[in-house]
C-alpha cells in the first residue's frame, strides 16, 4: 500500500538502527517517551525494539485515548444505554473497557442496545434511520478526533436532527504531557511526538517542551521506519546538545496543523475547568465539553449522568503506566490477573494500550525472540 | 484509535461538497473531506492522497515531502552499505 | 524487583491453567472464536461431556466404531457412558481404541435399559484382517488390520450475517465448513445432516436459494445430504436463517493427524490467500460503507486435503482457519505440541485489498476467518513437495510456506514482520468482526 | 351430480399428490411438523438434495459404510454425489446397498478436486466373511456378510420454550431426541455432536444447567457427546438458546425397519401415555394460566427399543411420536404402506390431566408431542409378546396396543371412537402449539 | 371426566339409536339441521353419523362464529394490526381465516404482532403489560362469547386501561336462523337448538320457530349422546305432530338463560343496523357493536378501518354451506383445492366449520368406514 | 369456539369476587364467575360444577338434571335390553 509499504522496508531499517546505535554513547542510556497510544501499537506489532540497542528505551505514554476514560464515565455511558430508547454507539475499542458493573459488552448481554461504528457519521446516519430513537455517540479521543465529532454535531445541527446527542469525553494532548513532565519520578531525555493529533494543533504547540523543560520532541508518523527515524532525530538532537521540535512525519503534519478542524472544535467545544483521567486524577484545562449553544446535543445535559467518581481497582496500575513511571511487565497483575482477555486496567483493552500491546505483540525480549527467530 | 491511513481521493461526490471516495488498496469509502475543503492550498482534489482517521480526511498528503523522506533513509541505507562496504574493505575485519 | 523473565514464566504458567469461564452472561466474544469461546467450552462443555474425542477439541471427533463384520457387533466403548476411551480424536489414539474396539467386553453402563446387547448380532466372530494386502505398511496393519472403521464426526452451526454474500451463503458455508471439518481430520467426507432454524416470515425463495447453493455445494464436495430437520421460531426469535450441519467421514487411510505430534523442523503452509471470507462478511453487512472487489474463500476443502494427504506422509495436522483465523489455530497447534511457531509474515498470502480493508479497520488479517483455507504442518523434508500439490490443486494455487516450528519458547507462536522484528501472534482475544458463519 | 364415493375418490389423489409449497414466507406451521412441514421439506430439501436414504424422511438415515477392513476402502456410493445410491433409510434398501459397497467401483464425481482417492489405503481386500458365525440366519448372513457397517445418522434441532420445564429442559431433549431417533431405526445409539446457538445475554448459569441436563442424559442414555460447537448471536436473534444435535448410531442387527413392510393383521402399540410433554410446555409457558401436576415425558428410548428387538422378530416399524404426535405418525406409516390404520381409542393411553387439559383447550391429544413415546407397528402374532416385553420396561409399564392394521381405505388412518363411531385421524395441520422441541 | 364421560357411553348410545331408528316412518326422509359448529364438531369427531340410520339427515348450520366472518374483517384485522405499536389478539381459531390477502398467520409471518389468547381477559392482562403498546382484541362470537368480551371492556373501563380496544365482530344467533328460515331453497324438519348460546339467551327466543314456521326445535348439549337424544326428541315431536321448543340440555342451559350475562351484552354494546355474513350476505340486526359509551375501546372508530367489502373467491361455497343447502362435499373445490391446509373458505378453518369437521373427521361415508372398522 | 367445559370450583379467590380456581380433572385455571356471581339461586360456591367458556363460568351445572338426563338414557337402554331379550326369546328368530 503507498505510503504505508515504503516506511516498513527491512533494509533502510537495518540501515537506521545502525545510525541510532552509533549515535548512542556508550554507557549512556537514553529513555524517550512516544506520547502516543499509536507508536505504541507499531512499536510492538512490528517488534520495532528488536532495532533499537539496549541502551535506548521507549517508554509509554499517555496517549491511548481509550486507557484515560476513568471508570466513572464509563459507568455514566452504560447508565445512558440502559435507558429502552437509547442506541448507545462507540468505537470498537471501547467495548471491553471495565467500568465497575462491567463493559458496554457486558451492559450490551444485560439487555442495552450498544453498537460499534466506525465514525461518527455512521451514528447521526442511525439516528436518522431510527427515528424513534435516540442515538448517543460516546465520544472519545485526541484532537485527531474531536473535529469529526464537531463536525458531526455541526451536521446534526444543520439537519436538526433533535435523536442525536454526544456523550464527550474529548481530551487534549498538551496537559497531559505537562503533567508527565511535571511528575517528580520520571526522568525522560526526549518525546515521540503524537503524529495524528499534529495533523491538527501542528507542532506548535510542542515549543514549552523544549523551551521550559529542555526537552527534544520529534512529530513522528506511525509506521515503523517513522518511529526509528524520529529516534534517530531525537538521538542527534541529544549527540548535539540540542533540545527543539522537530517533525519527522513532514508529509502529513503540516507545521501549523488543520486551521478548520480547529475552528470545528472551537465553535461546537470548550474546555472543561477540570477532567479525570484513568490513573492519572483531574488535570485541570484537559479535556473538552460541548458549548452551551449545543447543549440540545450534549448527552450530559440530556441524561443528567450521574458523574460519580469511581475509584480504581487496587491491584490496578494503569497510571503508573500511562505515565511512563512503570513499564508494562512490572504491574503486579499483568498477564495474570490482567490480560487481555479479562483486562483490570485499561491499558491492556485497547491495541494502543501499553499493557495490551506490550502483551499481545511484545511478551518476549528481544533476546528470547531473537534466539527463537534468528537461529 | 489515531489510527490514520493514506488513501487516494477517486471521486467528489456531486451534490455532497463535504463528501469524496478514497480508495485504499482496491477499498472503496465515502469520507467527509469538509475539514480540508476543495479549494485554496490545503484543498483536496481527485488524484490527492489524504490521511483517512474515523470516516473523515484530516489530512493531505504531501507526496513531496514524502519521497523527500524516503530518499533521505535511503541515501541513509546508502551510506550505511558504503561504510559496511569500507569496513569489509578495511583490514580490521 | 521482579525481573520480565519472572514475569513470562509467571504468564506462561497462567496462560498454561486450563481457561475459567468468569462471565455471568453470554457475550458475543463467546461466539468469536478466540479465549472467550475456548474458556466457554473447556469450563462447561468439556468439563460436562468429559470423553477423549471431546477433549482434544479438534475438527471433528474420531471414532472407532466396532467391527461390524468381525462379528463382535457389541457397541464400542463408548456405549459404556461418559466414561469409555473409545472416542480418539484425530486418530492419536486409535491403537489403544482398536483394541479396545476388538476387546470381548461389552460393558453397558445400565443393564436394565440396555439388556442382551448383541444377543442377536452373532458371536464370536474373526477378525478382519489384511492379509491379501501386501502394499500395506506395518503401521498401516497396526492400525487397521485389528479395528472397526474409524469414523470422523463433526458439527457446526451457522448464523453468518448477512445470508447471501459475495461468493456463497449460508447454504454453501454450512455444507463446506462441515466437510471442511471432516477433511482436515483426514477423513473423506461423505454424509452430511442438516437442521434448520427458520424465523417465521423469513422468504420462501431465499430459503430456496440456500438449499440450492447447499445441494450444490453437496456435489461438488461429493457428499449426501442425508437426513435433516426443520424447527420454525417467533419473528424477533432469530435472524431469518441458522444452519446446523453435521457430517460423517471415513477415515481410511492409515494416518495419524495430531497436533500434538507437531515438532521443530516441521513446516507451516496454508492453502491459499487469508481473510477473504471475513473481510467479506463484514464489508457486506453494509455498515461500515466500504466497498471492495472481494468474494469469500467459501469452498470445500477434501480435494485439496485428498490430494494432500495422498502426495506425501509428512503431514502432522490439518486445521481449516475459521473463527479466529490462521492466527488462533497456529496457537492451538503451538499449545498442544509445545513448540513455539514461527510466522514469517511477509510470506502470508494476502491479497491487497483484503491488506487495505484490514488497514483502514485497525484489524489484523492473521485473525481473520476463512472458510476455504486450511493450514498444515508438514514435516520439514516434505514441504516443499506438500507445497507443489498444493499449488498443483485449483484450490491452493497460491498456497505457500509461512513459517517453521522452533522448540522455544513453547507454546507461543512468533510473528517475524516483514519490517524485520519479531513480536508474538496469540489466541484472538474479543472479536472484531460481526458474525461470520 | 358428483357423489360422496367420487369425491372421495378425487380426494384421494389429491393427497397421493407430492405436497406442494405454496407459501411466499415461512409460518409457524411449517415447524409444527404437520403438513406444512411435509410441505417445506418435500418441495424444498428433497427436491434439491435428493437421494435415496433422505427420500425415505424417516427418523434418520440408514447408511452402508464401505467394509473399511475389506481393503475396498473408496467411499461408499454416497461419495459420488447426489446421484449415489447408497444411502438408504431403515435398512430397506441393505441388499442393494451392501453390494454397492463390495463393488470395486470407486466413482468420484469429480476426479480433479478428489485425485486418486485410495491409492495409500491398500486394495484389493477380502470381503469380510461371516464363517465363524453359524448362529447366523441366513436373512442376517445375506445382509451383512456381504456388507461394511451400517449406521444410522440424523439430526435434530431443538428450540423449544421454555428452555426449562416440568420434568426436563432443552438439554435432555436434546439428547433424548436424537437417542430416540436413532432406537427408533432399530440402531443403536453411539456418539452425539451438539452444536448451540446462544443468544447474547444469555445466562452462564442457565447455560451450566442445561449443559449438566445433557451430561445426565448422555449417561444414562449410553452415548457420548463427541463434538460440538458454539456460535453467540445478538440479542434479540434468538430465544437464550437453541442446540442441534446429530447422532451417529449402529446398526448391528439384521433387521428390516421400514414403514411400507407394515400390512394388514399388523398391531399398532404405543410405548407409553401420550401427550404429556406437548402439554406440559403448553402449560409451562404461564401464558394460559392453566395449572396441572404434569411433567413431560422426555426420556431415552434405546433401552426399550433394544428390549423390543431382542425379543421379537415382528417388529415392523418404530417411530417416536414427536411434533404432530401419534396422529401424524400413523399417518405417515398407512401411506408409505398404503394401508388402513384403525386406531381404538379407547385403547389410547392418555393420563387425565392430560385429557382435561386438551378438553379445556380444545386440542386432540393425539396430535400433542410426545418425548418419550414411541409407536411400534407390530406383525399380528408378535403383539402380545411386545406388549409384555414393553410393559416389563420402566419406561414401557403403560405401553398399549392401540389398534391394528387393515387394507382398506389404503393411506389413511381412522379411529374407533370410545363412542363407538368412526372419524378419519388426518395428519396435523397447522400448529395449536408452542414450540415444543 | 365428569360431566363428560358419561355422555359419551356406546352402550346408551346403541340403545338410544334402537328408539331413533324405531321411530322413522319407512320412506320418510328427516333433515334436521344442528345451527351451531360445536354440533357439526361433537358429529363428525365422534363419528356419530354411524348411530343414525340413513333417513335421517343431519344438515349443518351457520353456527361456527369463525365461519361467519367475512373477508372484508379479516383483511381491516389485519389492517390495525399493521400498526407498528399494535398487537392484535385473537382466539387460535382466527389464525388461519383467509382474508382476500392471506390470513392472520400469513400477516404474523409478514411482521403484524398477532397472538394467539385463550380469554379476552388475557388480552386485557396483556394490555396492561405492555403499557408502550396499543392491544386490540378481536372479538368473534355469537352470545356465548359476546358477555365475556363485554365483561372485558367494563373491566378495561373501570381499571382505566387506555391501550385496550375490541374489534368487534359479535353476531348474534337468531337473525341467521330466520335467514335460513326464510332462504327458497332448503327444507328442514327441525333444528338441534345451539346449546352454549342458549346458556346466555335461553330459550325463549326460538319460540318463533316453532310457532311462526311450525319447526321443532331442541336444544342440544355437545357430547355425542346429549346430540343422539336431542335427535330422538325431535323425532318424538315429528312422530306426536309436535312442533315445540324443547331442551336437551337441561342440565347446562336454564330455560330463561343467563341474565347477568345479558345484562352485561346490553350495557357494553348495541345491536347493529345490518352485519355482512361470509356466503351469507348482509343480515339486518345481526351483530353487535360497541355503544358510544365505550367508543374509547373500540377499535373500528380508534383505527379508522377501511371496512372494505371483499367479494368470497368465485370458486368459494361457503354460503350454501352455511345455509344447509350444501352438503361440505358437494362443494367443487371441496378436498381438492380447499383442505384443511389450504382452505379456501372460512368452513375450512375451524374445526367447527362443516367443511373442516366433515374433512378432518368425517371424510369416509358410514358404509366404508363399518365395513373398515367393524369387519 | 363455543367450546364449553365443565369443572369444579375448588376455591373462590380471596379478595378478587369474581375469580374462583376451577378444576377440570386435575387441571386448574382461574375463571371469571362474575356472570354468576356468588349469591342467590344461580350463584356459584366451592364444590358446584360450572360450565367454562373462554375463561369465564356461564352456567351452573344442575346436578339433579343431569342425573335425571342420565337415568333417561339409562332406561331407555334397558328398555331397549328388555326389548331385544323379548326378541330373542320370541319364536320369530
Ligand atoms: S496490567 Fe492491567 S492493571 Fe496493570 S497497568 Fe496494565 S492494564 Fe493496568
Ligand atoms: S370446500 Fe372450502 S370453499 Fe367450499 S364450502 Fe367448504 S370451505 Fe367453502
Ligand atoms: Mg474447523
Ligand atoms: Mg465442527
Ligand atoms: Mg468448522
Ligand atoms: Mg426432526
Ligand atoms: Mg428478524
Ligand atoms: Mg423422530
Ligand atoms: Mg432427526
Ligand atoms: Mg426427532
Ligand atoms: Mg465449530
Ligand atoms: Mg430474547
Amino acid at each position: 500500500m503507498r505510503f504505508i509499504d515504503e516506511y516498513r522496508d527491512a533494509d533502510r531499517a537495518r540501515a537506521l538502527a545502525a545510525r541510532i546505535a552509533a549515535l548512542c554513547e556508550p554507557g549512556r542510556h537514553y529513555k524517550f517517551m512516544e506520547v502516543c497510544g499509536g507508536h505504541t501499537h507499531t512499536i510492538y506489532k512490528h517488534g520495532l525494539e528488536d532495532y533499537l540497542p539496549e541502551s535506548v528505551q521507549l517508554v509509554h505514554g499517555p496517549g491511548c485515548p481509550v486507557c484515560v476514560i476513568p471508570m466513572g464515565r464509563v459507568d455514566d455511558a452504560i447508565a445512558i444505554a440502559r435507558h429502552p430508547d437509547v442506541i448507545l454507539t462507540s468505537f470498537g475499542d471501547m467495548m471491553r473497557v471495565p467500568g465497575s458493573h462491567g463493559s458496554f459488552l457486558d451492559a450490551k448481554a444485560a439487555g442495552a442496545d450498544i453498537r460499534m461504528v466506525y465514525s461518527p457519521l455512521d451514528a447521526l446516519k442511525l439516528a436518522r434511520r431510527n427515528p424513534d430513537r435516540r442515538v448517543v455517540f460516546m465520544a472519545v479521543g485526541f484532537e485527531t478526533t474531536a473535529p469529526s465529532t464537531a463536525v458531526t454535531v455541526l451536521r446534526a445541527a444543520a439537519e436538526g436532527v433533535r435523536n442525536f446527542s454526544v456523550f464527550c469525553n474529548h481530551v487534549t494532548i498538551i496537559p497531559a504531557i505537562k503533567a508527565i513532565l511535571d511528575s517528580p519520578d520520571l526522568r525522560l531525555d526526549g518525546f515521540l511526538g503524537p503524529g495524528h493529533v499534529s495533523t491538527v494543533i501542528g507542532c506548535r504547540p510542542y515549543e514549552f517542551i523544549a523551551r521550559d523543560y529542555g526537552r527534544p520532541l520529534v512529530v513522528a508518523g506511525f509506521e515503523p521506519l517513522d518511529v526509528l527515524q524520529a529516534v534517530h532525530m531525537l538521538l542527534v538532537q541529544l549527540a548535539e546538545g540540542r533540545a527543539e521540535v522537530d517533525n519527522q512525519y513532514t508529509r502529513v503534519v503540516p507545521w501549523n496543523g488543520n486551521p478548520r478542524a480547529l475552528q470545528a472544535i472551537n465553535q461546537v467545544m470548550e474546555l472543561r475547568p477540570h477532567f479525570e483521567w484513568r490513573g492519572l486524577g483531574f488535570i485541570s484545562h484537559s479535556a473538552l465539553r460541548l458549548r452551551d449553544a449545543y447543549a440540545d446535543f450534549d448527552a450530559e445535559r440530556i441524561f443528567q449522568v450521574p458523574g460519580v467518581r469511581v475509584a480504581d481497582p487496587k491491584s490496578c496500575q494503569c497510571g503508573e503506566v500511562l505515565k511512563g513511571v512503570l513499564r508494562p511487565w512490572e504491574c503486579k497483575v499483568f498477564g495474570t490477573a490482567c490480560t487481555p482477555e479479562n483486562p483490570i486496567g485499561t491499558c491492556m483493552v485497547s491495541s494502543e494500550g501499553a499493557c495490551a500491546a506490550y502483551y499481545n505483540f511484545g511478551r518476549f525480549t528481544r533476546r528470547r525472540t531473537k534466539e527463537a527467530t534468528h537461529a | 484509535m489515531c489510527l490514520g491511513i493514506p488513501g487516494e481521493i477517486v471521486e467528489l461526490l456531486p451534490g455532497r461538497a463535504d463528501l469524496a471516495t478514497v480508495e485504499i488498496a482496491g477499498v472503496r469509502r465515502a469520507v467527509n473531506i469538509g475539514l480540508l475543503g476543495t479549494g485554496g492550498p490545503g484543498g483536496v482534489q481527485v488524484g490527492d492522497w489524504v490521511l483517512v482517521h474515523v470516516g473523515f480526511a484530516m489530512s493531505k498528503i504531501d507526496q513531496d515531502e514524502a519521497a523527500a523522506t524516503l530518499k533521505l533513509l535511503k541515501g541513509m541505507g546508502e551510506a550505511y552499505t558504503d561504510e559496511l562496504d569500507a569496513l569489509a574493505g578495511s583490514d580490521i575485519t | 524487583m521482579i525481573t520480565e523473565e519472572q514475569v513470562l514464566e509467571r504468564i506462561r504458567r497462567t496462560r498454561a491453567r486450563r481457561p475459567r469461564l468468569r462471565d455471568e452472561r453470554i457475550t458475543l466474544a463467546h461466539g468469536a472464536g478466540g479465549k472467550a469461546t475456548q474458556s466457554l467450552v473447556e469450563s462447561l462443555f468439556v468439563a460436562a461431556f468429559r470423553n477423549p474425542a471431546l477433549e482434544r477439541l479438534d475438527d471433528g471427533a474420531v471414532l472407532d466404531l466396532p467391527a461390524a463384520a468381525s462379528g463382535t457387533s457389541g457397541p464400542a466403548r463408548a456405549a459404556s457412558g461418559p466414561s469409555g476411551e473409545t472416542g480418539a480424536a484425530c486418530a492419536d489414539e486409535m491403537s489403544d481404541a482398536a483394541s479396545t474396539a476388538l476387546g470381548d467386553e461389552t460393558v453397558l453402563a445400565d443393564g436394565t435399559v440396555n439388556p442382551a446387547p448383541m444377543s442377536r448380532a452373532g458371536e464370536p466372530g474373526s477378525p478382519t484382517v489384511f492379509a491379501d494386502d501386501p502394499a500395506a505398511t506395518a503401521r498401516m496393519s497396526d492400525a487397521m488390520a485389528t479395528a472397526g472403521p474409524r469414523l470422523a464426526f463433526t458439527t457446526d452451526s451457522y448464523v453468518v450475517s448477512p445470508l447471501f454474500f459475495p461468493g456463497g451463503d449460508i447454504g454453501d458455508l454450512a455444507v463446506n465448513g462441515t466437510v471442511n471439518d471432516l477433511a482436515v481430520c483426514g477423513a473423506r467426507p461423505l454424509y452430511l445432516s442438516a437442521g434448520f432454524i427458520l424465523e417465521e416470515g423469513f422468504e420462501v425463495a431465499d430459503l430456496q436459494r440456500i438449499i440450492a447453493s447447499m445441494a450444490a455445494a453437496a456435489q461438488r464436495a461429493g457428499v449426501q445430504i442425508v437426513t435433516g430437520d426443520t424447527k420454525v421460531v417467533g419473528r424477533g426469535k432469530a435472524d431469518g436463517c441458522y444452519i446446523t450441519t453435521a457430517g460423517v467421514g471415513l477415515l481410511d487411510r492409515p494416518i495419524t493427524l495430531d497436533a500434538a505430534t507437531v515438532r521443530p523442523g516441521d513446516a507451516v503452509l496454508v492453502s491459499g490467500p487469508i481473510g477473504e471470507h471475513g473481510v467479506t462478511i463484514m464489508l457486506a453487512r453494509g455498515e461500515l460503507d466500504i466497498e471492495a472487489d472481494l468474494t469469500s474463500d467459501t469452498a470445500p476443502l477434501n480435494g485439496l486435503t485428498e490430494a494432500l494427504l495422498n502426495a506425501t506422509a509428512g503431514v502432522r495436522v490439518l486445521r481449516d482457519a475459521t473463527r479466529g483465523g490462521v492466527a488462533t489455530v497456529l496457537n492451538e497447534i503451538a499449545q498442544a505440541s509445545q513448540t513455539a511457531i514461527v510466522v514469517d509474515e511477509a510470506a502470508v498470502p494476502i491479497r491487497p485489498v483484503v491488506a487495505g480493508a484490514c488497514e483502514l479497520l485497525g484489524i489484523d488479517p492473521l485473525y481473520v476467518a476463512c472458510e476455504g483455507r486450511f493450514v498444515a504442518i508438514v514435516d520439514g523434508a516434505h514441504a516443499d513437495k506438500a507445497l507443489t500439490v498444493l499449488q498443483t490443486h485449483p484450490l491452493g494455487r497460491d498456497a505457500a510456506i509461512i513459517g517453521h516450528v522452533h522448540d522455544d519458547p513453547p507454546s507461543l507462536v512468533l510473528g517475524r514482520t516483514a519490517f524485520g522484528g519479531t513480536r508474538v501472534i496469540d489466541t484472538l482475544v474479543g472479536d472484531p468482526l460481526p458474525r461470520i458463519c
